[in-house]
């Protein structure tokens, strides 16, 4: 075997209050996909940021190709040839896509920036990775997905010696993950060394070569991904033995249709965004709606929450009509909503933990009636712990927190409302596997206390697991209902959208 | 006849007043509105809000409205000989009020003000004769104007240019008060706390004076007898203070100055020559004839 | 140690104290306060009666900046309320009568309030840029100002409303008394309720704030307001301290030293995360530095120069990434994090 | 293959439209002028707005940069003034020669620049403050170099200050018109067409997804501020042309006339979104609406400040209808 292209050894690093990693190793070797394995918080991020300068170690180094490096920032990084997408999509939402691909190493002749060329080659490298997109959008006028596909382009353009990806495939469906991979394969068959961050246990076996697992920040092991059983990875993540993840699968012959619907909907709609539709949510069910990328999932979420106004259509709330202009008079009525992009939409930054989980609490009580503290701490508590929030530390400001802990803040803030419509726009994106079975076992045992939950999620097993009847959207349109029965499998569903038909 | 007056035949005056800083320019802007209608000409106004950048742009648009004088009180003293020249090629004459310039006089018909010197120097001379007989030294604090403004720049040369003849006269402080009754007044407890005995103060104008007086007597102290008081300007509420006692002496500075102002516009128009200095007629005012004064003062 | 150094207050507080010392060792009666006249009396008497109004002010535009804002306008509100205020008593026959300045007082809050409504409403209704809808009223209000008071001072005679900024209740100057109050009702609006928080979430993420259903207009509106009548009780103290309106220059350039009052109090000009005790010291620093000059005689032609010194030190040291590489320069320690080094909010003990 | 919609380009071409809905305003309220005051109609107005805001419109073009970073700057106004008294000063008390005084002069300008933006970005001191400390001193220092104002005799300038470029229709121009319209296109191509410039919007945008990115954020964010403060010191010297003077209170105020210029123009102060070209408009209404005043010529200073913000208010309400609406709203 070839030394290590790249090399972190006793790596440590601490922020206040918290040890993010202690003395972990990391070796990555020319042409291979090396899988980088934990649970939330266990520090994945954080090994990233301090490869390319983001954070500096506090102890232990960094080499390449077996010098000992100092690496001083992203710019840095990318000059020794390491090119890397982080987590929460880093690109500036104010610029073109061709932008956000380009920028920082534009074609230029004689100091002049060549738009045109950059448009060319931005459409060019867009299609070959299939994004259909058109490279003159602003980038914050795409939905997530597509953010999340262009900081890809714009990485793998790069030619590097070592590609990190801190989970790129967390808002992506199949074809577009099935895509990727092929870029990664290729990557790797020309000689990079591709580090790579998932939470999807499937897809790391698919892709990956080696890996590495960490542990509350502590390094668990390196293993050869064909020699570790899928057991005894999340057993090495969690220090526990698989959870009865498999179980979970709800049918549809609940269907609790006898009730009145908690959500009723009729040619609901918004120009450009999606075309009117029907929907029905009754208390107890989960409505999943499944569709593939920027097919008006999120935008028909929207719409259910008044985040959007929409421009046709009624909707009634537990038989009452409402005007649904804004996110209150749907907040009044007992609707909930956790948005997909938690960075922009959710979470306030500056604020604590806690503050974060009671602020939507507090914003539909008003200022002149705040909670009690005790109140207030017996809530945050209680969520903290039943969530796994870590740290769990209600004063932490909620900026420090790993991205899948964000994720469960957002969750926590509108379960403490008592909903009685859940609306949860990809819930479990960039969360680990043990979570994500509580957080599907925590819908699921919410749906059985007569909460209506409408469940969006990128991920159709997840869809098919927990929905009693799932809602079909292509191009924007709402194309097909289908009853969750036994017989209905992910393919099944992509047969649905690639033929428009109900079956 | 001007492009915008012509139709009647009557003169077209355009001013550029320099801001509304004060009673004083308010006092300033009003005798030459109301002298101006009493005369009949047709006044063009306009506010420069202290920026020299607007008065010539000001100046400029007059030029291109074909005014026949122009008349203003420069902000600044230097910087105008461009837009002197642009108008002496568009043959509109030019006035200046209140404050002097630096270009060459030729480009401009008259200049009718006050000397800001000549008033620090009136205060001086009072000083100087009311302490003459003084032993041991007497301690000044004065109140300037705003830092880098003509007045206060020049009031302060007049004065300490006369007190310089006494070594016993020393000013121990000397701290800007912006022109205004409440930057005097707390500028002025601060250096009553700092220096303990103080025997005059000179504020560069009223207003300050009138601020510090309250300070004085917040401070437990007489003014106009513990401290000596000579200020600059004598506005009503200056004069009032002057007659109560509380101020000691004050030089004039008149803001009245719109009917001399329209005399020589109208001796221009009528081609008739004029002075190129014309001092206001200005006097200094002691407590007695302050008194005197107070009931005919018209601001 | 490092949690007294660590506290978000800690700075500001250090740089007031050696400011008050670096004056005692000028001046050495500074710190001395005694009874004069039925009255407290010293220098730290004057920088607290003359820090009223900029207290009062700064407090009020803490809760602008909290929600992403920033109010230019509050130096015109400033001469505007003392302008209106001092025109009603001149024009009573019995200028000395409580009703009457009851009356004068009311009406000038209310007009504060008024346009505070207004710097609101184009904010938060008609969505223009904070800079530019208060701009409009800080040109237009000094000319509003100059208008009531036709451009002259007013002069009022009149003990009741002398009371407000010059007079002392129990020997303490009760324009300082009145800072207090406000100051302490502030602090338990923002504190003892959940108008604090939902304001820092307004500033920290609108479209979150949006989306979980905060009435973001109101408490917009509600902020502007708020700082519009700390204007307003500011601007009555100014022309009550002097018995004198003077429309042209009351406030003039106030919106400046509150705005950097807020800042070196700690407040970020982004928006989120505030704190109106650090606010209290920086407008104290801010008066505490003026007095300063005046006492130990800077000459005026260096003023600027000397402020400008100060505060770019008080402002390096109060930054914890100065600090960190300046004074703690160890060989081989390393150099903050660029990207999320905790600011002090990070550390901050809520107040 | 996936299909994916995309809120498309209209947002860009949006922003577009914003510039020309301001554009049209300023047309409009230009036609209204003139059809009130027949002579506020003629070209030579239009010049006369150049060279009577040249300076500002340098000044405004460095700030415009310094707010699409998402910082801002407040010293610009005393660094002009600081520039033009140091030309001033050099130029009559020491003698130097021009060709010395003008390039020390930009050098000190962007000097003072680089120490802002370098505080502002190595010491995390918030731009506001550290710009504000940066107008005290450059104030300060005017005073302490000089408190009388200088007048300058210095032949080179008193020419150019003179000299006027005859153009057709018996009107003219002087050439700092030109020096600020050559500012203009360099601070376009900048913006638009090089990497630093593509920087300014990007930090504007995110700092910290520029920074991930792998963008010089150093570089450029203390760059944008050199580029203020070189502007403000042309913008200085163009003063020191149009007064053939210095003063210490000169260009007091200029900073929010800049700032003001560059908002109304459409640049958000919250970064990365805006046009060098509507800051253009911006110093244009600007300029207007005080030429409109000085037609007018019958208000009272007070009237005047009231006319003044009412005419303001009147153009961004209608600014605001016609144009579009930001996202977000
Ligand atoms: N800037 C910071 N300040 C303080 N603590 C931090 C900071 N960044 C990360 N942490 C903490 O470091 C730990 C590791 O976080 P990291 O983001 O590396 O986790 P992760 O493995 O990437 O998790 P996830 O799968 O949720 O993304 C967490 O406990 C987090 O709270
Ligand atoms: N306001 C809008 N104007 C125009 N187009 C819009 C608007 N909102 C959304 N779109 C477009 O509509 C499509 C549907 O987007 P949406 O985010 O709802 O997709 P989705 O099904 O949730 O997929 P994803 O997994 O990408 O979130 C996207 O392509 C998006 O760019
Ligand atoms: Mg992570
Ligand atoms: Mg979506």
């Amino acid at each position: 075997m070839p030394g290590a292209v790249l090399e972190m050894a006793g790596v440590s690093k601490g922020f206040p209050g918290v040890r993010a990693l202690e003395g972990v190793d990391l070796r990555l070797y020319p042409g291979e996909i090396h899988a980088l394995m934990g649970e939330n918080g266990a520090g994945k991020s954080t090994l990233i940021k301090v490869l390319t300068g983001v954070h500096q170690p506090d102890a232990g180094e960094v080499r390449l190709g077996g010098t000992p490096v100092s690496v001083t920032g992203p710019q840095h990084a990318q000059a020794l040839g390491i090119s890397t997408v982080y987590q929460e999509v880093n690109l500036c939402p104010n610029l073109t896509v061709a932008e956000n691909v380009f920028i920082g190493r534009e074609p230029a002749r004689a100091g002049m920036i060549r738009w045109r060329e950059i448009r060319r080659r931005a459409g060019e490298l867009l299609t070959r990775l299939h994004v259909d997109v058109d490279p003159g959008a602003l980038l914050g006028s795409c939905s997530l997905a597509v953010q999340q596909l262009v900081a890809i382009v714009r990485a793998v353009d790069v030619s590097a010696k070592v590609l990190v990806l801190d989970e790129p495939t967390s808002s992506l469906d199949r074809d577009e993950v099935e895509q990727l991979f092929a870029v990664m394969r290729r990557l790797r068959d020309d000689g990079v060394a591709v580090l790579f961050v998932s939470h999807f246990l499937d897809q790391v076996y698919d892709v990956s070569d080696r890996m590495t697992v960490l542990r509350n920040g502590r390094l668990v092991g390196e293993f050869r991904t064909a020699e570790l059983s899928r057991a005894d990875l999340v057993g090495h993540m969690t220090g526990r033995a698989l959870s009865t993840l498999e179980q979970l699968h709800v049918t549809g012959e609940s269907a609790r249709v006898q009730a009145e619907p908690v959500l009723r909907a009729r040619g609901v709609g918004r120009k450009g965004a999606i075309e009117p539709f029907d929907l029905e949510i009754h208390p107890g069910e989960v409505v999943g709606l499944a569709g593939l990328l920027g097919s008006g999932r999120t935008e028909a979420a929207r719409l259910m929450f008044g985040a959007d106004a929409p421009d046709s259509g009624t909707v009634t709330l537990s038989g009452d009509p409402v005007a649904l202009r804004s996110p209150r008079a749907a907040i009044g009525r007992g609707v909930a909503f956790c948005p997909e992009n938690r960075k922009s939409e959710g979470l306030v930054e500056d604020l604590t933990v806690g503050e974060n989980i009671v602020l939507a609490l507090q914003a539909a009580a008003g200022w002149l009636r705040p909670l009690s503290q005790s109140r207030r701490q017996e809530l945050v508590g209680r969520y903290i712990e039943a969530l796994r929030i870590s740290p769990a530390d209600p004063d932490m400001p909620a900026r420090n927190l790993s991205g899948g802990n964000q994720q469960k803040v957002l969750l926590a803030r509108w379960l403490i409302t008592r909903p009685k419509l859940l609306i949860l726009d990809e819930p479990t994106r960039g969360i680990d596997v043990g979570a994500k079975a509580e957080i599907q076992k925590l819908v699921v045992s919410l749906a059985g206390d007569g909460v209506a939950v409408l469940f969006v999620s990128a991920e159709l097993e997840e869809v098919l697991r927990i929905s009693h009847k799932i809602e079909v959207l292509r191009d924007r349109r709402l194309i097909a209902e289908v009853a969750n029965t036994a017989e209905i499998t992910p393919e099944g569903v992509l047969e649905i959208i690639a033929n428009g038909t109900t079956s | 006849g001007g492009g915008s007056g012509g139709d009647s035949g009557k003169i077209t005056l355009g001013f550029s007043q320099v801001g509304s800083e004060s009673g004083w320019r308010e006092a300033n802007t009003k005798s030459v509105k109301e002298s101006a209608q009493a005369a009949g000409i047709d006044l063009k106004f306009s506010d420069a809000q202290q920026k020299q950048e607007n008065q010539i742009a000001t100046i400029r648009s007059y030029i291109q409205q074909k005014v026949d004088v122009i008349a203003f009180s420069p902000v600044v003293v230097t910087g105008w000989d461009a837009v002197l020249k642009e108008a002496q090629a568009a043959k509109i004459p030019v006035v200046l009020t209140d404050r002097a310039v630096d270009s060459d006089p030729s480009l401009y018909v008259s200049f009718l003000g006050s000397d800001f010197v000549k008033e620090g120097e009136a205060v001086g001379d009072w000083v100087l004769d009311e302490y003459k007989d003084a032993t041991g030294p007497v301690n000044i604090v004065q109140l300037e104007g705003t830092v880098g403004s003509a007045p206060a720049i020049d009031r302060k040369k007049g004065f300490e240019s006369k007190i310089a003849a006494n070594p016993n006269l020393k000013v121990i402080a000397s701290q800007s008060g912006d022109f205004t009754r409440a930057d005097g007044k707390e500028v002025m407890q601060a250096i009553l706390k700092a220096n303990p005995k103080i025997d005059l103060l000179f504020a560069h104008n009223d207003d300050m004076g009138l601020g510090a007086i309250q300070a004085i007597e917040e401070a437990g102290k007489k003014p106009g007898v513990d401290i000596k008081i000579v200020t600059i300007d004598a506005v009503h509420d200056g004069m009032q203070a002057l007659a109560d006692g509380k101020i000691n002496f004050i030089a004039e500075c008149s803001p009245l100055l719109g009917d001399q102002l329209m005399d020589i516009v109208k001796k221009i128009k009528a081609g008739q020559p004029v002075d190129k200095r014309i001092v206001t007629t200005e006097t200094t005012f002691t407590q007695q004839q302050a008194a005197e004064a107070l009931p005919t003062r018209k601001y | 140690m490092k949690t007294v150094t660590g506290h978000r207050l800690f700075w500001p507080a250090a740089v007031l104290v050696v400011m008050l010392l670096a004056n005692v060792v000028v001046t050495p009666g500074f710190l001395s306060v005694q009874v004069r006249g039925g009255h407290l009396y010293g220098s730290l008497i004057d920088i607290l009666l003359f820090g009223a109004p900029l207290i009062l002010i700064s407090i009020g535009m803490t809760g602008v900046i909290a929600t992403g804002g920033i109010d230019l306008s509050v130096g015109a509100v400033v001469a505007i309320s003392g302008a209106l205020a001092c025109y009603m008593i001149s024009g009573q026959d019995d200028q000395g009568s409580v009703p009457g300045v009851l009356v004068a007082v009311g009406l000038a809050l209310g007009l504060s309030a008024v346009l505070g409504l207004w710097n609101g409403l184009l904010v938060a209704r008609a969505g223009i840029q904070p800079i530019i809808a208060t701009l409009i009223l800080m040109v237009a209000g000094r000319g509003v100002a100059q208008l009531i008071t036709s451009g002259k001072n007013i002069n009022v005679n009149s003990p009741p409303y002398k009371l407000i900024g010059g007079g002392y209740l129990l020997t303490v100057p009760f324009a300082v008394l009145v800072a207090a109050v406000v100051v302490a009702l502030a602090g338990l609006a923002v504190r003892r309720t959940a108008l604090g928080m939902l304001l820092e979430a307004i500033g920290g993420n609108a479209e979150a704030s949006r989306l979980v259903g905060i009435r973001s207009r109101r408490l917009i509106v509600l902020a502007y307001t708020f700082c519009a009548v700390c204007a307003g009780i500011a601007g009555l103290m100014i022309s009550s301290n002097i018995s004198t309106a003077d429309g042209n220059n009351a406030g003039l350039w106030m919106e400046l030293d509150a705005i950097l009052a807020v800042v070196i109090g700690g407040t970020a000009l982004t928006g989120g995360r505030f704190t109106l005790a650090g606010t209290v010291l920086g407008a104290l620093v801010i008066q505490t530095l003026s007095t300063t000059i005046y006492t130990t005689g800077v000459p005026p032609q260096t003023t600027l120069v000397f402020k400008a010194v100060v505060v770019t030190a008080v402002c390096l040291i109060q930054s914890p990434a100065f600090r960190a590489k300046v004074f703690r320069r160890r060989p081989g320690a390393p150099p903050p994090d660029p990207v999320a080094s905790p600011g002090p909010a990070d550390v901050e003990v809520r107040a | 293959m996936t299909v994916l919609g995309t809120r498309t380009g209209v947002r860009i071409r949006r922003d577009h439209v914003a510039v020309l809905v301001t554009l049209g305003l300023l047309v409009a309220m230009f036609t209204a002028g003139s059809i009130a005051y027949p002579a506020f109609g003629s070209g030579q107005v239009v010049i006369d707005l150049f060279i009577d805001n040249g300076f500002l419109l340098v000044i405004a073009i460095g700030m415009t940069f310094v707010i699409l970073t998402g910082g801002i700057d407040l010293s610009v106004g005393a660094v002009a003034a600081l520039s033009a008294m140091l030309c001033a000063f050099l130029l009559e008390r020491w003698h130097w020669p021009v060709a010395v005084v003008l390039p020390l002069v930009l050098l000190v300008g962007a000097g003072i620049g680089f120490a802002m933006g370098y505080v502002i970005h190595h010491f995390e001191i918030q731009p506001f403050i550290a710009t504000l400390a940066g107008m005290f001193l450059a104030r300060g220092l005017c005073f302490v170099i000089s408190v009388n104002q200088i007048s300058i005799k210095n032949p080179f300038f008193t020419e150019w200050a003179q000299t006027r470029i005859p153009l057709p229709g018996d009107m003219n121009l002087t050439p700092t018109v030109l020096i600020a319209l050559a500012v203009l296109a360099a601070a376009f191509w900048t913006l638009h067409y090089t990497r630093f410039g593509r920087g300014v919007y990007a930090v504007g945008g995110n700092a910290q997804s520029a920074l991930l990115m792998g963008l010089p954020v150093t570089r450029i964010r203390i760059g944008a501020y050199v580029v203020s403060g070189l502007c403000s010191a042309l913008g200085g010297v163009l003063f020191a042309f149009y007064t053939i003077s210095a003063s210490g209170l000169h260009a007091v105020g200029t900073e929010l006339d800049a700032i003001a210029a560059v908002v109304i123009g459409g640049t958000l102060l919250t970064g990365g979104s805006g046009y060098v070209l509507g800051t253009v408009l911006g110093v244009m209404l600007l300029g207007t609406i005080q030429t409109l005043l000085r037609f007018q010529g019958t208000l009272s200073s007070w009237w005047t400040r009231i006319a003044i913000g009412a005419l303001l208010l009147l153009f961004i309400v209608l600014q605001r209808l016609l144009g579009s609406s930001r996202p977000g709203r």
